[in-house]
């Protein structure tokens, strides 16, 4: 079970105020915020498990649920890497250094760091899925030694879309096979074309018994890369997704974010793929 | 000027609806003026045929979005006489509660935004809050509170839907209405402060001999009930009201405008004409009020008209809050009817002036025939004469045609016409003279 | 707790125990009749209860009707639930106001409300006890509903009639209160049988005159309350339930019930348990002051769902699926409890009456293929 | 909207009875605000300073009735960077839409003493039957918080959004009891989009559907029950010809049910 803050448990609306310290534009419509609490400048403040969210409000447009991708060894603030998508992220966006903002959270649960370890982990990413998934990443390369083979393979639509491309060269370095494709080619990329489950079909995994597969980006994606893991003999019980549901409360009190018996929020995103089977593929639920 | 020439104002503005001005010069006399409505035909008379009697309030209320209250209530007097309905005495007093919100919320939308800015030369309403920043707040605060007392008893403010043939479909709770009692005291003192504040205004000079008609009540302020009564000496029933008056076309214009039937001259309905013809049923406060602010006992100045509708904003406060304290919410809130063939009238007060409807039904309780004459088309003949009076004198002394313009916008802005209503006003076709 | 065998007294001194409670602050809360139907509203006497009227209760109707006697709780249960009382339909959540550093987020003030519920059914504790779970019984815990929950005051009434849509039986959840009240009461004609929950309920009771149970009250309550088990028509098997919906997710009768439901969302209002919310921003343009509050919301409405620019949840019938599955199914794991008590207003309420022990009995008897 | 500027609003009226414009001046407690916001540039009923165009924000009341103003919306339209209808009128044709199923010259006549002068449509047609519209504002009236919240929306560059849900959701939040289910009354709650606070349940009268059709609006379930109740097609088809009687899913239902019972339609 996710450690949750005293403070939420008792009160999930909680929301604290929070100051823009730094924007980096990453691509289009797509930036990665540091944000700092007015109440704290400590560290312990900034405590989450990579995979989890926090609320981001805009006061008079409303909550998104917004993952954490930032380095959960180093807290100096919650960083977060925001795709302009509609009302409450555009909004977002149209803030400057040293404006404020409301955070709740952290919520949900976590990539399940401790059943990885000695295994062989496949982590995909497509698109902004590479958001959440980072602060995995960052783990792994810090503490590489214990797992097995790493690889990370990130999709995206172009290249141009690739999240974070300035930092594929490190984590390759600590021993992380980073592979990369694009559904669209564009002049200078002559790496691969495709679907990322393709690059995932074709992956060396010497023990396939000992591979663990964590992925987050759109559903139809997720949904083919736990397949095609299947598919290669990797059981269910050893792949995670990190599942998107609309979500008021983050706290499993509102309702919306139901799949099947799962509250995304409290008991996702990131939830074992068996559990999420018999409801996955049902249409419309 | 050149010897024929046309001044329009294409737009009026600050007046509901829409509609212009033109007038036609030559050798530096007027030759015409006329009211233009462009308002396109809705054609309410014949799209109420065939519907079930009881549609009726909802439906004519869509003629109007300012004034919806005036035209449930004439149809709802009207088919109540035509079926022989009696209602009670609480029912009564609470149709003049909303009459009571209607007029509040007009009368003070058109003291403070649309006329009181052209004292002063403002654009608006909210220019002028820059200048009046107290009066203008208070001014919508006296609306908001016709539109909360619209809201607690018909619904909503704009097209209420409480208002039933024989009743309401629900009598409010006591609290309902309790509940806006201090507003009212606060808007009681408000609306004098305001009528003492458009006292004060400069008026232009501008008296016309008018014939003023409207209800008349031995025992109240007339909304819903009374006689037809005009400055001339008329007194008549509501029954009467074609045996007087006449919608007539007019030989320039394809208008229907409405005219006293046999002398053929224009009638001048509204606040102005109200407070004339009435002023012994006014209060005593608004009595002394009036007589304070130096409200002529019958005052023909057509731009003061903004003093009698600001006297009779203090009036319906008054009414109001006598009728909210007194509710006590008991017996039906509406009387059952059968439907049965038949045909009658009724005239009401609308804040602009005298509203007439005339139905006939089915055995089966369908609309079979409509007819509603609304205040603005009985003004309409009116307005042109008092344009041509003003053009004429002040032709010489005012060279530009825009001054002309705007000072034939600001009088026809006095009557506070009521355009959209306008349901029998057709589009003026030009010929222009070369 | 001394003596908490059963206590009677006679029925006027109900309006003793409503002045109790009132002298002790709390806001008694009872049936009532209004618009038509017994509603729950604020009581401050006796009078105001629904003597000797009942309510008669198809799919889809409703009818107020005089009982030839003059029961004072001869009626079963009405569009009104608790809930509004313990999860109102709007709620303030948190303030947020302008400075000069920029936002500041102020937690919502409690409001301080004792409520006392006067008649309670059985399905409605069992509702109450479910809502407990959901708003208090999981890691994060709704703090409104909790300052509410903890200052209520319970005084159950057993049914001794049911409606033709109860079906509290099947659900294991009615129609005896046994638990989770203060007080308990049975009506008899001469007087009301009670039984003590809570010492706070037998400190109460002191206000009134009480007497003791003799036999022969003991019995006509016992065969009034016997009457109602016996009125009760309805069923649902309910042991297979969960598995028995997990297998149908593609069943055909969704698409055939998701033409006639109209999507509007009146039984997931009317039903005691259903807790679905959304949250909104209420601005004050001229103060810069804005409230986020909740307000009940329904897995019928197509936004509810919205991702992304589109519902997932697309059509009724698979709203109506969500629904069904969640009361019956998903909510077992999610909550240990059934999300159903089988009060039946759902069935009562919707204006087409649809029934969902029907919907359910149409899956068992064709499972998907 | 551009940042940094004052978006600039206008409003314009065609067929209609001036309640949906009026209701902005009815969010008394919020005008003075939302003209910090806005710039009005041209609104006819409230200010004589009529700037021309082009705008950023155009407001339409009223619906198409004349040739004139079938050319009148095209300009608007060039001239506005956004388009937004509001009311019944403009986003369904309005209580005037009825003479699609009426014989327009019987109509003019009945009304009109020289009905030679009359130059009028036979139809009344929404404004989107005409040109491109942004948003979408519906009620007879329109709610005017709705209107205000709209409006902030805009002039703070989001893109507005309101509850497209059926009536019977506020009717429940206010603990209205259901008029169908206890008193058999034809109620249009069920396939009526929010907006207007389910007032009329709550005033012991069934909705008339005047903020038109909801999301989704199951017609067909909903009238089989009313006619279950006994309700007959004389009294339902003119309860859903009413101010949204052109909506497209009212006006299938009420066609379909005049059909159904060969009332010439
Ligand atoms: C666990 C989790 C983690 C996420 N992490 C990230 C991340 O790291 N980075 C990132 O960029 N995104 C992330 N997202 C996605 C992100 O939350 C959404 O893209 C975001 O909420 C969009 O907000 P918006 O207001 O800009 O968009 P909108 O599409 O306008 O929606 C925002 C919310 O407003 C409401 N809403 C808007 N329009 C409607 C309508 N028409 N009907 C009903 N409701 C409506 C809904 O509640 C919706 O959720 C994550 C989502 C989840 C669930
Ligand atoms: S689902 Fe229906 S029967 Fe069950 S508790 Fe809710 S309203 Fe009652
Ligand atoms: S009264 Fe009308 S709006 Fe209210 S719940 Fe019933 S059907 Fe819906
Ligand atoms: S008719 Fe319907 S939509 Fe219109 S005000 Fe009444 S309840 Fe609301």
């Amino acid at each position: 079970m996710t450690w949750i803050p005293p403070a939420l448990a008792v009160n999930p609306w909680l929301t604290h105020t929070a100051r823009i310290a730094d924007i980096v534009s990453e691509c289009d419509g797509i930036a990665t915020y540091r944000l700092c609490l007015d109440t704290s400048d400590n560290a312990s403040a900034y405590v989450f498990e990579p995979g989890q969210f926090n609320m981001l409000y805009v006061p008079g447009v409303g909550e998104s649920a917004i993952s954490m991708s930032g380095d959960a060894h180093e807290p100096d603030g919650w960083i977060h890497t925001v795709r302009v998508a509609g009302n409450v992220t555009r909004s977002l966006a149209q803030l400057e250094c040293g404006q404020t903002l409301g955070v709740r959270g952290p919520f949900g649960t976590g990539w399940p760091i401790p059943q990885l370890v000695g295994k062989n982990v496949v982590v995909v990413a497509g698109g902004l899925g590479l958001a959440p998934l980072r602060p995995l990443v960052y783990h792994l390369v810090r503490h590489r030694s214990q797992f097995q083979n790493v690889s990370l393979i990130v999709g995206a639509r172009t290249a141009a879309g690739l999240l974070y491309p300035t930092e594929y060269a490190n984590w390759t370095q600590a021993g992380i096979d980073v592979q990369l494709t694009v559904d669209r080619a564009t002049a200078g990329w002559n790496g691969n074309i495709g679907v990322v489950t393709a690059l995932l079909d074709r992956l060396k995994l010497n023990q396939i018994e000992r591979a663990s597969v964590v992925t987050c980006g759109p559903e139809v994606m997720m949904k083919y890369v736990g397949m095609s893991a299947m598919q290669r003999g990797i059981p269910a019980e050893q792949i995670w997704v990190s599942m998107e549901r609309n979500m008021q409360c983050a706290a499993g009190l509102c309702g919306h974010c139901q799949l099947g018996p799962a509250f995304i929020c409290k008991d996702g995103p990131v939830l074992r793929y068996d559990r999420l089977q018999p409801y996955l593929f049902v249409e419309s639920l | 000027m050149s010897t024929t020439d046309v001044i329009e104002v294409p737009i009026l503005t600050r007046v509901e609806g829409e509609g212009g001005v033109t007038i036609r010069v030559r050798q530096n006399t007027i030759e015409n003026v006329q009211l233009r409505i462009y308002e396109p035909p809705r054609l309410f008379e014949a799209l109420l045929c065939g519907r079930a009697l009881e549609d009726t309030p909802d439906i004519t209320a869509r003629i109007c979005g300012i004034c919806p209250v005036a035209y449930q209530m004439s149809s709802v007097h009207a088919l109540e006489a035509a079926l022989g309905i009696q209602t009670t005495p609480q029912i009564r007093r609470l149709r003049r509660l909303l009459y009571c919100g209607e007029w509040i919320e007009s009368h003070a939308l058109h003291i403070h935004l649309l006329h009181a800015p052209d004292f002063f030369g403002a654009a608006s309403g909210i220019e002028l809050a820059q200048r009046f920043p107290q009066e203008i707040t208070r001014g919508l605060q006296l609306k908001k509170h016709g539109n909360r007392l619209l809201e607690a008893l018909g619904g909503r403010a704009i097209h209420p839907i409480n208002v039933a043939v024989g009743g309401f479909y629900r009598l409010p709770r006591r609290e309902e209405l309790a509940g806006l009692i201090p507003d009212f005291e606060w808007g009681l003192e408000a609306a004098i402060a305001a009528t003492r504040w458009v006292a004060s205004f400069p008026f232009p000079e501008l008296t016309q001999p008018y014939e003023f008609v409207s209800l008349s009540h031995p025992d109240e302020y007339p909304f819903n009930e009374g006689e037809i009564v005009s400055s001339q000496g008329l007194r008549v029933p509501v029954t009467e009201f074609d045996r007087h008056f006449v919608e007539v076309h007019v030989a320039h214009s394809t208008a229907l405008q409405a005219v006293r039937h046999e002398q053929r001259t224009p009638y001048f309905v509204g606040p102005l004409a109200r407070i004339n013809l009435n002023r012994g049923q006014l209060s005593q406060t608004v009595q002394r009020l009036a007589d304070e602010v130096g409200m002529e006992s019958e005052c023909r100045n057509p731009f003061r008209s903004i003093i009698a509708r600001a006297l009779e904003l203090v009036q319906v406060y008054e009414e109001a809050l006598d009728i909210l304290r007194g509710y006590h919410p008991s017996g039906p809130s509406r009387m059952p009817y059968q439907p049965a063939a038949g045909q009658a009238c009724a005239a009401t007060e609308a804040p602009r002036g005298l509203l007439f409807h005339d139905y006939q039904i089915d055995d089966a309780g369908k609309i079979r025939q409509a007819r509603i004459i609304p205040p603005t088309s009985q003004n309409q003949r009116q307005i042109e004469g008092d344009l041509t009076t003003y053009l004429s004198r002040n032709l010489q002394a005012k060279a530009s045609r825009e001054e002309l313009a705007s000072d034939c916008e600001r009088l026809v802005r006095t009557y506070d016409p009521c355009i959209s209503c306008s349901t029998h006003f057709l589009r003026v076709r030009w010929e222009e003279i070369p | 707790m001394t003596d908490r065998a059963a206590q009677f007294f006679r029925k006027a001194e109900l309006q003793a125990l409503i002045d109790e409670l009132r002298r002790r602050d709390y806001n008694v809360v009872g049936p009532s009749i209004d618009q038509e139907a017994i509603v729950y509203t604020e009581l401050t006497s006796v009078e105001q209860l629904p003597r000797g009227w009942t309510d008669e209760q198809a799919p889809g109707s409703y009818r107020l009707v005089r009982r030839d006697d003059d029961a004072w709780f001869g009626y079963v249960v009405g569009p009104h639930s608790w809930k509004k009382y313990l999860f109102p339909p709007r709620t303030k959540l948190l303030t947020v106001q302008k400075t000069e550093q920029g936002w500041s987020f102020l937690p919502a003030v409690l409001e301080n409300t004792k409520t006392a519920m006067l008649g309670v059914r059985a399905c409605e504790l069992a509702a109450i006890a479910v809502q407990d779970r959901v708003f208090l019984g999981g890691p994060y815990k709704d703090r409104d509903y909790e300052s509410r929950r903890k200052s209520l005051f319970l005084i159950a009434v057993n049914c001794t009639q049911a409606a033709s849509t109860c079906f509290c039986t099947s659900m294991n959840t009615g129609p005896r209160c046994k638990s989770g009240f203060d007080l308990a009461l049975t009506e008899i004609e001469s007087g009301f049988l009670c039984e003590i929950g809570s010492d706070a309920g037998w400190d109460v009771l002191s206000a009134c005159e009480l007497q003791t149970a003799t036999a022969e009250d003991l019995n006509e309550a016992e065969s009034q309350r016997q009457r109602a088990v016996e009125m009760i028509e309805r069923q649902m098997r309910t042991d297979d339930l969960p598995q028995l919906l997990l297998d149908n997710l593609n069943h055909p009768n969704w698409k055939a019930v998701g033409e006639r439901c109209l999507s509007c969302t009146n039984c997931t209002m009317v039903c005691p348990t259903c807790f679905c919310s959304s949250v909104s921003e209420v601005r004050d343009l001229t103060t810069d002051q804005i409230d986020r509050e909740r307000t009940w919301d329904s897995c019928f409405n197509p936004e509810f769902s919205y991702l992304g620019g589109t519902p997932v949840r697309n059509d009724t019938s698979a709203r109506y699926r969500q629904w069904l599955t969640h009361k019956l199914g998903s909510w077992h794991e999610q909550f240990g409890t059934s999300g159903c008590v089988g009060c039946g207003r759902c069935i009562t309420w919707c204006p087409v009456g649809i029934d969902l022990t029907a919907e359910v009995a149409a899956m068992r008897e064709a499972p998907a293929p | 909207m551009a940042r940094g500027r004052k978006p600039r609003l206008a409003v314009f009226k065609f067929a209609s009875c001036d309640g949906c414009q009026l209701s902005l001046l009815d969010a008394e407690d919020e005008l003075l605000a939302v003209c910090d916001l806005i710039e009005i540039a041209h609104f006819a009923e409230a200010s004589s300073d009529l700037q021309p165009g082009p705008y950023d924000v155009a407001l339409v009341e009223g619906s198409i009735t004349t040739e004139e103003d079938a050319q009148r919306i095209l300009k608007i339209r060039s001239n506005s960077r956004y388009l937004m209808t509001i009311g019944a009128c403009a986003t369904a044709g309005g209580i005037q839409a009825l003479r699609q199923w009426g014989q327009i010259e019987e109509w003019v006549s009945r009304v009109y003493p020289s009905p030679e002068f009359i130059h009028t449509l036979a139809t009344s047609t929404p404004i989107a039957a005409h040109v491109l519209v942004d948003f979408e504002l519906h009620g007879c009236p329109v709610n005017h918080h709705q209107l205000v919240d709209v409006l902030v929306a805009l002039a703070e560059g989001r893109r507005p959004r309101l509850p497209t849900h059926s009536v019977c959701l506020d009717c429940k939040r206010r603990g209205t009891v259901c008029h169908v289910v206890s008193r058999g009354i034809p109620c249009l709650g069920p396939v009526t989009q929010s907006g207007c606070g389910a007032i009329c349940p709550a005033f012991d009268r069934g909705c008339y559907g005047c903020f038109g059709p909801s999301q989704p609006a199951q017609t067909v379930p909903l009238l089989s029950r009313f006619q279950a109740l006994g309700h007959t097609t004389d009294r339902l088809v003119p309860l859903l010809r009413n101010f949204n009687a052109a909506a497209p899913a009212f006006q299938q239902a009420a066609d379909e049910l005049s059909e159904l019972h060969g009332e010439p339609s």
